[in-house]
């Protein structure tokens, strides 16, 4: 992969000094945008070897697509930046690429997402397609809704009505306590749990709703205090990193005994982080079967994984689905123009290797898959994370067609 | 008629006075020397004059204008000006915009950010006129932390002149210079100083009693004696407080 | 109400403390040599990263001893082979260099040890609760952090006092010029004493670690924070600096654990504004929001109306 | 009047660069480039006004370059709603005031004393601004930031700045005119105050000059171009963040101006581009590229105090007295070797970084895990270090010919 990486590089550079964008190549050349150095190089590089591998197991190996061509991953690293985005999305344009992964941020998945919309306004024939497969800010289908985008993550508000699905279920829950980081993300788990948890559950008391700045938090024990003194019976955040990592330790240091719904909370080292103390404590929300995997398909495509990238987990499945959508798109409009694509692609129904359909509404391009909810443990679990033994055992699963909300989106598709 | 007046002038760091209650009035157009011990206070009355320090009590009036506790570039811009007892200059700067800095403000410049220097004829004619004056004419882009001890003096004079005070306070120019270098220095000081009023503080007797119209003894913070040079040689107090002293060290 | 009351105190206690053991070696630095060194809490970082290298071998209490060690000796040698080349360029120049080495350091932790978080533990025997109020558990952990901070603030203490470096140190304090003339080897006062620095910055490091936990970005959070309590402490002064820690802890503790915000001042005005008022975010301003920049208001008032800080007698 | 018509052609070249460069290199990439440099140029420059020229060192300059990046955006939304109308060519002037008006609030209470306080008080601030700036998000709009289009203006001359190129144009005059203004600061009484209040400031108080004001009126200048520096991004990326007024930009504006040499007024320019590039290209090769930046950073400090310019400005004597010749081939003996052992050591560093895995390296393919590349990389740094310690001395004496003399008739040394 590193290979690939530095001869991408010196030749993408060496072309930039030569200004002459390397076009019309045999590949079919696919750039993948996230954090690969700084503080958040491990997400952004594991998601890159799954886009890498899910490239070269299911396609290259096998003879490429569209007639033999090879699928061609180019790397490019934005530091989680939106500036630094801006630069690498500007490169990737000079490289004559067209499709565009992305994941990470949502401030990222937004400023790519305008600026796609901008570039391909004012450079008709030269449009780019963004793969959002990770970035979960609601607006990105709903009011900011764009043609050129497509989402392959639930996001936040799908996963917040599973979950509070989940706790209006439990009874022993009376009150919850939210605490989550300063931002937009932050902003929006807070407020829809509020709102989903009055409908469903109005008995239930929201004893807490906690704003931290991001990053900048040297020790939660003080909220972990206003945790405890409130009495709350779970607590609910949407906090990732170490922001998480500490949010959850604290928690446990307190010696305070409820369940912690969260999104971020494991892979990455957390889940080795957490080890022991979060067992049975921790639960996540995900849109991707945990242990047990469904099929022998999904099992070996994991076990295979795991042999090329014994440091790494399958940690984000739906690259791996947003690929092979992609693919399937291409072969069917037998194209690789992102129009072309992306009219392939709306309202597509796809069966992945979990056997489980998945579908692309053509509404808003927002993707619709069962959803789950999963333990933190060491019980029952074949694929461990972190290789620290524990992993995610699922206890809730909501089939496609229960995870549909209604979007704002008004989408006025581009003439050609 | 005076031009600088220092009434009943104390200054106390702490507890210690080391200053107290000195009165001193400089006529216009003399050159006054002040003597004294080490430590008898002379570079802080100096501190006092320029505004370094603040009054403890008592007032210093210049033209019958209190200066007392004004900012120091307030009193520089009455036309008070002063050299230091260890060099003290723009060391990153040329030679020749160190004399132009000293200019600037009595050339009316102010903090323009308007006039653009290299056009100034007459600024820099009078700028290159002080270094032949001062003898570094050919050292002008020198940096001035590079020149010889000498001559640093000689530059930080040219500074304290070039501001056009009536008012000229030197700290000891000629301290650590040699025999001839002093002779050159003194010599400097006498053209520049012409028509102006000098206030000196020095130690090598010679050149105070060659240069000096009258003379103050500061002993202990206190003035114990102002006259003329041969009043001052005669004087039975300066004698033993401080003469006497000379020579036996000499 | 009155539970949260101390537990946050408690808790700022512990953090007051903790930023204390920075503060101090960063002060003993700075009274001694005049640079604010911005690479202190890098130290702090190193000293963390190193105890967890060594626990999983030695354990914590391995890590502990000689974890700071480390530390010490690499600041020694920064000090020796690196700040002293730059020392005759000046100040400015020695703060860049400090500024330059943060970022290299937080560059070098990521190169060796990765970017994710590390799972560094406290000790089991320490895996207790001290005592319990209210239903709320003090780990033992906790209980040994204040533990440590108190017994160096004490030794640190003496040592200044009663030994015979301590003195010369002190003397350098408040003198800086005068003790070279002594005949002292002021080389090597300052080599030790950047050592020693940086050593307390390591101890700091090593017991915060597993509550603060272990990630390349736990520098970054405390650095500046230090920075602000030497400076409004007075820079130069002990106590000053041991004041202003547990000032900055327990504000910020304090301001998480109330509830207070704009909204309740406006009501104790009488005022009312809609969500949609432009100046919204300002209407609902809440204590707990602002907590992390209390310091750096703190900072810029002390500056503004006390350059010397509370108890500094020297400006720069 | 020789030496005025030497500068103009100096400038006129300048201009002639500026305009030439997309010539040659015309990928959008290339071009996208050229705009962060110009902005940085501006924004490098603005922060030497301050450290450099009045000696005020800075922890949070990107202030001033953030808010006028934001108002300038807010400006071009409501030139998109047509809350007023004007071309957008004069957006970075928005910005400018806006850095100005700042400035002058801030520097009424900071620039009292320079040193350590008035680098904590510029600390504190920048702080103060980028939190704020995450909790009042009407105007900031949080982590996301706010985003516009530039696009909504009167064209200009028929230009409707669909493309960047077109932007790069119209920075490339902004840069020019930028970087004129601010020469031509320290050409005027209040600019030369400033070195003189930066050297001394005490005697600079005794010839009349109140060190404050001197140090006020810079702080708002410097400011007022950082705030044109943050048009100019406003304009290029059509968006700004939090980030843009955040510590890290302050820090790397610290360490553009310090690479590229303090004090020289070439200096920041030769920084910024540097910078730029690392930036953009380095990062390309390797993940490393931070590690790289700060190690280069750290070696700037310690044997080039005056960087990149000082260094150049180090064989002023050499040149004046027509020595340069001989200094030549004692640097390729020396610099060669160097450069070899850089290279080696950045081989060993990442032989250590893909911990197994096989990556290119320039011509070869290393792995950590095979002998013989431990072999050949240890034997090239071993060899070329024993190169550079044989012709170390030689260069050295080389340099001591090349600027001796000087002391006896200093007279030569004039430029």
């Amino acid at each position: 992969m590193k290979t690939i990486t530095i001869l991408q590089a010196a030749s993408l550079s060496l072309a930039l000094l030569l200004s002459q964008a390397s076009q019309g190549q045999e590949p079919v050349r696919i750039a993948f945008m996230d954090p690969l150095s700084g503080a958040f190089t491990s997400i952004g590089s594991s998601g890159l070897k799954q886009l890498q591998f899910a490239a070269d197991y299911l396609f290259n190996s096998q003879g490429g697509i569209l007639g033999g061509r090879p699928i061609e991953i180019v790397p490019y690293d934005n530091q989680q930046s939106p500036t630094e985005t801006q630069i690498q999305f500007r490169r990737i344009v000079s490289d004559g690429i067209r499709i565009v992964f992305q994941g990470n941020s949502s401030a990222v998945a937004n400023t790519l997402n305008s600026t796609i919309s901008r570039h391909n306004r004012r450079n008709p024939g030269q449009e780019i397609l963004q793969i959002n497969y990770s970035a979960v800010d609601p607006i990105l289908t709903n009011d900011q809704c764009s043609f050129w985008h497509f989402r392959f993550d639930a996001h936040a508000i799908m996963k917040l009505n599973v979950l509070t699905d989940f706790i209006a279920m439990n009874e022993d829950i009376k009150s919850v306590y939210i605490i989550g980081q300063d931002y937009s993300f932050g902003q929006v788990v807070s407020d829809n749990t509020i709102r989903l948890l009055k409908e469903k559950r109005p008995d239930i008391e929201i004893v807490g709703n906690e704003f931290h700045p991001i990053g900048q938090v040297k020790d939660f024990t003080p909220y972990v205090t206003k945790i405890v003194s409130s009495d709350a019976d779970a607590v609910i955040t949407g906090n990732f990193g170490a922001d998480m990592v500490s949010l959850a330790r604290s928690i446990i240091d307190s010696g305070l005994d409820i369940p912690i719904y969260t999104f971020y909370a494991a892979y990455d080292g957390i889940t080795a982080t957490l080890g022991a103390d979060g067992k049975n404590r921790i639960r996540l929300i995900h849109n991707d079967p945990a242990n047990p995997y469904p099929t022998v398909e999904r099992r070996d495509y994991i076990r295979a994984f795991k042999n090329a990238n014994p440091d790494n987990d399958m940690t984000q499945f739906r690259i791996t689905n947003a690929l092979q959508m992609l693919v399937t798109a291409m072969e069917e409009a037998q194209s690789t123009d992102p129009y072309d694509i992306a009219l392939a692609l709306e309202d597509m129904r796809f069966t992945n290797m979990s056997g489980e359909e998945l579908w692309m509404r053509g509404e808003d391009h927002q993707i619709f898959q069962s959803l789950h909810i999963s333990v933190h443990t060491d019980e029952n679990i074949e694929f461990d994370a972190d290789n620290s033994g524990f992993g995610l055992f699922a206890e809730y699963s909501v089939p496609m067609e229960d995870t549909i909300v209604e979007t704002s989106c008004r989408m006025r598709p581009p003439r050609r | 008629m005076s031009i600088l007046t220092l009434k009943n002038v104390c200054k106390r760091f702490g507890e210690t006075e080391i200053i107290r209650d000195v009165s001193l009035d400089i006529e216009k157009g003399e050159r006054h020397a002040i003597i004294g011990p080490n430590g008898a206070g002379k570079s802080t009355l100096f501190h006092l004059i320029s505004g370094k320090y603040a009054l403890s009590s008592g007032d210093i009036s210049f033209h019958d204008q209190s200066i007392a506790n004004k900012k120091p570039y307030e009193i520089a811009r009455l036309g008070i000006t002063r050299s230091f007892q260890v060099t003290n200059i723009f060391p990153r700067m040329t030679v020749f915009e160190n004399i132009r800095c000293g200019l600037l403000w009595n050339q009316k410049y102010g903090y323009s950010f308007w006039h653009l220097l290299g056009r100034q004829q007459d600024l820099n004619a009078k700028t290159h006129a002080l270094l032949e004056e001062i003898g570094l004419g050919h050292r002008a882009e020198i940096p001035a932390g590079e020149l010889a001890y000498a001559q640093q003096r000689a530059l930080e004079l040219g500074i304290a002149i070039a501001s056009g005070a009536e008012l000229i306070m030197l700290d000891e120019p000629v301290a650590g210079m040699s025999h001839s270098e002093a002779e050159n220095a003194v010599a400097l000081i006498r053209k520049v100083t012409e028509g102006k009023t000098l206030v000196m503080v020095e130690h090598d007797m010679n050149i105070v009693f060659d240069v000096a119209d009258r003379i103050s003894v500061l002993v202990y913070g206190e003035i114990i004696a102002c006259d003329t040079p041969q009043a001052i040689r005669s004087n039975a107090r300066v004698q033993e407080a401080y003469l006497g002293e000379v020579a036996a060290d000499a | 109400m009155l539970e949260v009351f101390i537990f946050a105190t408690l808790n700022g206690l512990v953090t007051g403390l903790l930023l204390f053991m920075l503060a101090s070696g960063l002060t003993l630095i700075f009274s001694m040599m005049g640079v604010l060194n911005f690479a202190h809490a890098s130290f702090y970082m190193l000293g963390a990263y190193f105890a967890y290298s060594i626990s999983l071998y030695l354990g914590f209490w391995g890590g502990l001893i000689f974890a700071p060690l480390i530390v010490g000796a690499l600041g020694a040698l920064v000090e020796r082979y690196l700040l002293r080349r730059v020392h005759e360029h000046g100040h400015v120049a020695e703060l860049v260099f400090t500024f330059g080495l943060a970022f290299l350091i937080e560059e070098a932790v990521q190169f060796f040890w990765g970017p994710d978080t590390k799972n560094y533990r406290s000790p089991d025997i320490l895996d207790f609760p001290l005592f319990t109020l209210f239903g709320q558990e003090f780990s033992a952990y906790r209980g040994f952090m204040i533990g440590i901070s108190v017994a160096i603030f004490i030794g640190l203490y003496h040592l200044l006092t009663r030994s015979r470096i301590g003195i010369i140190i002190q003397a350098a304090i408040t003198h800086p010029h005068t003790v070279a003339n002594l005949g002292h080897n002021v080389p090597l006062i300052f080599m030790g004493v950047f050592g020693v620095g940086t050593a307390l910055a390591g101890v700091a490091g090593v017991i915060a670690g597993p509550v603060l936990t272990t990630f390349p970005g736990m520098a970054v959070v405390l650095g500046s924070i230090v920075f602000v309590i030497v400076v409004i402490g007075g820079l130069g002064s002990l106590t000053g600096a041991f004041i202003a820690s547990l000032l900055i802890g327990l504000l910020q503790s304090y301001a998480i654990a109330s509830d207070l915000g704009m909204p309740d001042l406006l009501n104790l005005l009488g005022l009312e504004f809609g969500r949609d008022h432009p100046l919204t975010d300002l209407w609902t301003l809440s204590l707990p929001q602002i907590a992390p920049i209390m310091p750096f208001m703190l900072l810029v008032l002390v500056l503004i109306f006390r350059p010397t800080g509370l108890l500094g007698k020297r400006e720069q | 009047m020789k030496q005025l018509l030497t500068k103009s052609l100096v400038w006129i070249a300048y201009l002639a660069v500026l305009l030439i460069l997309p010539q040659i290199f015309n990928s959008v990439l290339a071009i996208t480039i050229f705009n962060q440099m110009a902005i940085a140029i501006v924004f490098a420059l603005s922060y030497n006004m301050l450290l450099g020229q009045g000696g005020m060192l800075s922890f949070g300059h990107a202030v001033y370059f953030g808010l006028g990046g934001f108002m300038a955006v807010h400006a071009l939304v409501m030139i998109e709603f047509e809350t007023f109308y004007f071309s957008i060519i004069y957006i970075p002037l928005i910005g400018g005031l806006i850095g100005l008006l700042a400035a002058v609030f801030i520097g009424s209470f900071s620039t009292h004393k320079a040193g350590t306080v008035f680098a904590m008080i510029s600390l504190g601030i920048g702080e103060l601004v980028a939190a704020s700036s995450l909790i009042f998000v009407s105007f900031f709009g949080g982590e996301a930031g706010v985003s516009a289009d530039r696009t909504y203006g009167p064209p200009f001359f028929g230009i409707e700045f669909f493309q960047d190129i077109e932007i790069y144009y119209l920075a490339a005059g902004w840069v020019f005119i930028a970087t004129l203004f601010m020469y031509l600061f320290t050409q005027t009484p209040a600019g030369r105050m400033a070195n003189a209040v930066r050297d001394n400031p005490e005697r600079a108080e005794f010839i009349g000059y109140s060190a404050r004001k001197v140090r006020f009126i810079s702080f708002c200048a410097s400011g007022f171009f950082a705030g044109i520096a943050g048009g100019l991004f406003a304009l290029n990326y059509e968006f700004i963040t939090e980030e843009n007024l955040n510590a890290v930009t302050s820090g790397r504006v610290l360490l553009m101006a310090y690479i590229g040499g303090l004090g020289y007024f070439i200096g920041p320019i030769v920084g910024a581009v540097i910078l730029t590039l690392m930036n953009s290209l380095l990062s390309n090769y390797t993940e490393l590229w931070m590690l790289y930046l700060g190690i280069m950073f750290v070696l700037t400090v310690l044997f080039l105090p005056r960087g990149f310019a000082g260094f150049i400005m180090m064989h002023r004597v050499a040149w004046v007295q027509k020595r340069m010749q001989s200094l030549v081939m004692p640097y390729l003996l020396t610099g060669v070797p160097a450069m070899i052992t850089a290279v080696s050591l950045v081989a060993i560093i990442e032989m250590l970084h893909h911990r197994g895995e096989e990556f290119h390296f320039l011509l070869v393919t290393l792995s950590s895990t095979s002998v013989f590349s431990w072999a050949l990389v240890l034997a090239v740094a071993g060899a070329s270090i024993y190169a550079v310690r044989l012709s170390l001395p030689r260069l050295h004496s080389a340099w001591e010919d090349a600027n001796k003399l000087v002391d006896a008739d200093e007279d030569n040394a004039r430029p």
